[in-house]
């Protein structure tokens, strides 16, 4: 199966060719899956939201290939992270079921989408509340030092405009006042939903936020799969060292609407053209051809191997029961003999 | 003509930022875009400089509501989600719920909290918060469950120089119509008979008026005529009419669609028996969500929430009793 | 020997620590000085690297812990002042309270939260705020009212795989002495009958324990044998222990020094005359705060809050109807 | 009335040393307040908290200074600024009757102490919550602009922890992004009340923060009274012609406990010894001899009508009456025809 073709090649190989192939096709993975869920989610079958993260595969694909599940690494996954999350090891099955309501999915159809995740394998499940899970990327770092383990690192994602809640604030300051090695990659798409970036923060480039933490910063072309890879690369190294936290900043565009129900109409043409307006994909897969490390034949071999995926993966998730309202234990604590069951209803 | 929940509540911000210079809006994505909901449409370009949006800061969104009304202003702020002003929770409930107590200087902003749940929304696009901050002292909570109270008590709402949280819900964005904006309705404070009725009382309110109006539909057929009450702002809560409702059926049903523990039906039900306990002929019941976060899954959802089959079952209960 | 509430704090963190090196504490100034209170005496020095110092940022201090407790972890956080944990609300009723039912992964993190008010608290150093954490599902909430409770029910808490809201008093921190700590005590989710007798019955918890303690004494000399049902956790409530008292007395008031709308008296109330309304001989009542802020001079503060006094005019008019 | 007169010596003169003179009799008359509520605190005579701004009273008078309340500027005290606050106008007894309890005083007795404020003044009556002040003054700030005036100016406080808070962030982007005329001034006294500057953030300075958010930033010995009104004058000034906000860190010692239940053990000697860890008041009072400004003569006739101005307002605020439970309302909303009174109870 290519899904596990990839990983192998994330793994065995550290030469940067094969990393770069392995990067590429998480990328196209997951923006083939995304497109599906798309129009999945046009055809009515999935509900709630859809967000993709289309333009944004490389610098997210660069932050989760840079950690290792191995050592521990934990990953801090948001909505536009489908890419990262296959590169850290998600199967794809999971994020389909998720999607599609399957009560086998990890979330067993009680939260959907992009809420999904896998406490024990290290994927934090997100809540809505942007900029909350980074403190709990955190937690699990601390936890780590308290059991004497050593050579984890954290990564964590956040948009450009998660940068302006609380919790973000406190979350990087805890980090750097306990020297964590925690890497915080934030995608700057240009917008928050339809906000752009000019009424969202009023400094030249949020890499000037590093300093004021203390973090080591890095503000870098995230379009650019090579300098994504490169960038995380050394970030996590730095943290796995012991030099503290790390701030990345991916510039980039938001390829698509906010989420599936929005056209984006207020993203203008010229915008794309600006830099950094670029099709991460396209940019990558052009760099594989010119440079040799790929070619037409095996670029279109990966496509359709990964377009079998994904239809295996949501056909099988949408051919597995529902969860059974009748089935379920409603209840919200682990300790069965405290809950109150309905004493309320 | 016919007008949608959703609409209503966008004339009345048109209206309100027509008639009173000092209003303005506030929140993410509220101006050109109109909002996540498109509940602010058009507004940003027939006010120019009015309606703003803000960074993803719900705290120093109402912060800075507070202050702006000390200058006169009357801002209104949309959370994105209702779920979303948790984290602006101190500001409104420390901040703008203490001022006129503490100083004398009311503090008149309205935060709008698009609410409760929907298919697929799950456990964070989907609460009910308004029995969280009916706890705080200071703040009026209100709960429209029709078109028309969309649109009048949002214009109060905005009138009015206390802090309001305006619970708008989304299940009724686009689900309930009506055929005109009322000129005229019932003032802020007082419920509504939204079903006259004989054999009991349901006291609802929200997306929950709806469900229990069909399953009284339903009752009906069985020979029973349920009085539905209709809250219509939760604090206050308008005692004296829902006193008179059981006092006609001697029969107490209370249905919400927030968290069981506590809340608005507990809140009814402590009134009525403190002070119509000799009204009652059966014991009073309630209906609230599950004590779980709020599923994602559809089917899951349906039945976490009240319906108006779970409305039927328990009114017959209560009927029978 | 004698120990008061405070140090019952302290010992239980203490035991808690030296057993399960899993155990850690977290909270502004918790290390070398102690805590503000001094409920950490003595432990950053016994227990090194394990009680921390966190930064003013209640939201990150929440966060990590639940992090941390997916390490294997049993954090024990500390807020300064109860009323301070308003910022870290949406990591504890939205990310902790949600953890197990989404993931099936337990969370098992303790936050004490110096509740309630004293001389001088003023508006945002006196919150009983154990009704609005009661609303989110996922939350156990415990409110210890005597030191044996303060210890047994800390330890229990620590233990407990889901979060735990310990609400502890700081009105009895020094007020409070007993002669040593218990060996065993109740479980957690039980009540206990405070005070036997059989007029009328009132349920009550932390301080306010007292204050009706005070009343009832009083009442007897009236001739009234009052029951007094002490909660002790609020979150599960134990309705079966409450029902009992009201078979014997017929009379029901409830005591909570929280803001008035909902909260514990409604909850209670609500389950009483829903399961055992043929137990009432008169109208279920309550007494709470006043739903104003909490006033800042003694006075004030004394006339906002239900004191022995206003408990036992309550128990008369009820005794009397 | 001395009062009176350092007000009138605040606003007919410009020239530095009018200015200097009255800076100092206005810290002056803070710490001697302060030291006498101090003492009515140990003598059981106060409730609540007693938080002294000791040795930062240079600093808290050079912001308020630098506000104009006839341009309608805004302040933003917090728990250690009663020299900014007599500087920017607010009436001793007033301080007096809030913490004795005085009905008569502007909160009423309703709340306390640090607490007090007076809105249409354009003095913030802070809640305790740290951060939660700062966007309150944005807000002033942004309705002004919405009613046309111009020329304004808000001052906020903080201290060191306070900028660990989620709202601090919030505030100060929010600000950014509006460009407001506002001013933080952050007093780093080197703790929060135990817990020293390297528990609670991990940048060198304070002020690297000021170029992540996009304000303007100054790094001032807060012990220097000439330098904090220089600094502050200038900040104020850069603000009110456009240039967006300002940050001021001021480094000082906190040269008493957190409250004065608090011996501050945990404060070495060493420490006072070290870089800004002297006492504004002497220092000020030293230079003001030095430099020919004022002298003992002078000073000592300050003294003692500050003692007296101190006693007098003390005395006479005890002497007035407490609130009485009886004449309250209890009503939380202004609408009263909404209130619920005890429906509930
Ligand atoms: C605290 C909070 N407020 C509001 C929202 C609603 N919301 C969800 S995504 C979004 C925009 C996020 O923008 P950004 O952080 O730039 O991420 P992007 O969508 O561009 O990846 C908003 C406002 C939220 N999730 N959390
Ligand atoms: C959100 C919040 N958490 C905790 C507290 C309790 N508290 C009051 S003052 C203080 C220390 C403040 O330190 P700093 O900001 O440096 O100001 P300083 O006392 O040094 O002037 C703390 C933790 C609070 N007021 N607000
Ligand atoms: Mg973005
Ligand atoms: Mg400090």
């Amino acid at each position: 199966m290519a899904e596990a073709e990839i990983k192998v090649a994330k793994k065995e190989s550290s030469d940067p060719a094969s990393q770069y192939r392995a990067a590429f096709r998480y990328m196209l993975l997951a923006r083939t899956f995304e497109e599906r869920t798309a129009s999945l989610y046009r055809a009515g079958k999935i509900v709630g939201g859809v967000f993709m993260g289309k333009g944004q595969e490389a610098f997210s694909v660069g932050l989760a290939l840079a950690l290792d599940k191995e050592r521990e690494d934990i990953y801090g996954p948001l909505i536009r992270d489908q890419a990262g999350r296959l590169a850290f090891g998600e199967q794809l099955i999971d994020a389909a079921r998720t999607y599609l309501g399957s009560v086998k999915g990890p979330m067993r159809a009680r939260d959907g989408n992009v809420h999904r995740g896998n406490i024990h394998d290290g994927m934090i499940p997100m809540i809505s509340h942007l900029g909350s899970h980074i403190s709990v990327v955190s937690g699990r770092l601390i936890g780590k030092r308290f059991n004497n383990k050593s050579n984890f690192v954290g990564g964590v994602c956040i948009g450009d405009g998660g940068t302006s809640t609380g919790a973000f604030h406190e979350a990087l300051n805890q980090a750097a006042v306990e020297k964590l090695p925690l890497v915080v990659a934030v995608a700057d798409n240009q917008f928050a939903y339809s906000t752009s970036t000019e009424r969202q923060f009023a400094c030249k480039d949020l890499v000037d936020r590093a300093i004021g933490y203390g973090f080591e910063g890095y503000s870098i072309d995230g379009t650019n799969l090579d300098v994504c890879l490169e960038t995380f690369d050394k970030a996590v190294n730095r943290a796995r060292e012991g030099h503290g936290p790390q701030l990345v900043i991916g510039h980039l565009l938001r390829l698509c609407g906010h989420g599936e129900h929005d056209d984006a109409s207020y993203i203008s043409d010229e915008r794309k053209k600006q830099a950094f307006g670029g099709d991460c994909l396209q940019i990558a897969q052009q760099h594989l051809l010119d440079s040799g490390i790929s070619n037409k034949i095996e670029i279109s071999q990966w496509t359709s191997d990964i377009v079998k995926q994904v239809e295996d993966a949501t056909s099988a998730a949408q051919r597995e029961p529902g969860p059974d309202p009748f089935q379920e234990t409603w209840q919200a604590l682990s300790t069965s003999h405290l809950s109150e069951g309905n004493a309320t209803t | 003509m016919s007008i949608t929940y959703l609409e209503a509540i966008q004339a009345a911000q048109d209206k309100a930022l027509e008639d009173n210079e000092s209003v303005y809006i506030y929140g993410q994505d509220v101006g050109s875009f109109g909002g996540a909901f498109k509940a602010t449409k058009n507004l940003a370009k027939k006010y120019p400089g009015r309606v703003i949006d803000a960074p993803i800061s719900e705290d120093a969104m109402v912060g800075s509501a507070i202050g702006a009304s000390a200058e006169g202003m009357r801002p209104v702020l949309e959370m994105q989600f209702a779920d979303f002003s948790t984290v602006a929770i101190n500001q409104i409930g420390n901040q703008a719920a203490t001022q006129f107590w503490r100083t004398g200087v009311p503090c008149p902003i309205t935060v709008r909290l698009p609410s409760g749940g929907t298919e697929g929304g799950g456990p964070f696009h989907s609460q009910s918060m308004e029995a969280i901050y009916a706890q705080y002292p200071g703040l009026i909570i209100l709960t429209p469950g029709t078109v028309e109270d969309a649109y009048s008590m949002l214009l109060e709402a905005i009138e009015i120089d206390d802090p309001v949280i305006f619970c708008e819900h989304k299940y009724l964005y686009y689900h309930l119509k009506a055929d005109r904006l009322p000129h005229k309705n019932l003032p802020v404070g007082k419920a509504r008979i939204a079903r006259a009725g004989k054999h009991a009382t349901v006291v609802t309110y929200s997306a929950m008026l709806h469900e229990a109006l069909l399953a009284a539909d339903g009752l009906k057929e069985e020979g029973w005529d349920i009085e539905i009450v209709d809250l219509r702002s939760i604090k206050p809560i308008d005692t004296d009419t829902i006193l008179a409702s059981v006092a006609r059926t001697g029969r107490l049903l209370c249905v919400s669609e927030a968290f069981p523990w506590g809340g608005v039906n507990a809140e009814v039900i402590s009134r009525v028996t403190s002070e119509g306990f000799h009204l009652l002929d059966a014991p009073p019941q309630r209906l609230n969500a599950k004590d779980t976060p709020i599923p994602f899954h559809p089917d899951l959802w349906k039945t976490h929430r009240p319906t108006s089959q779970a409305i039927a079952s328990s009114l017959r209960n209560l009927l029978r009793y």
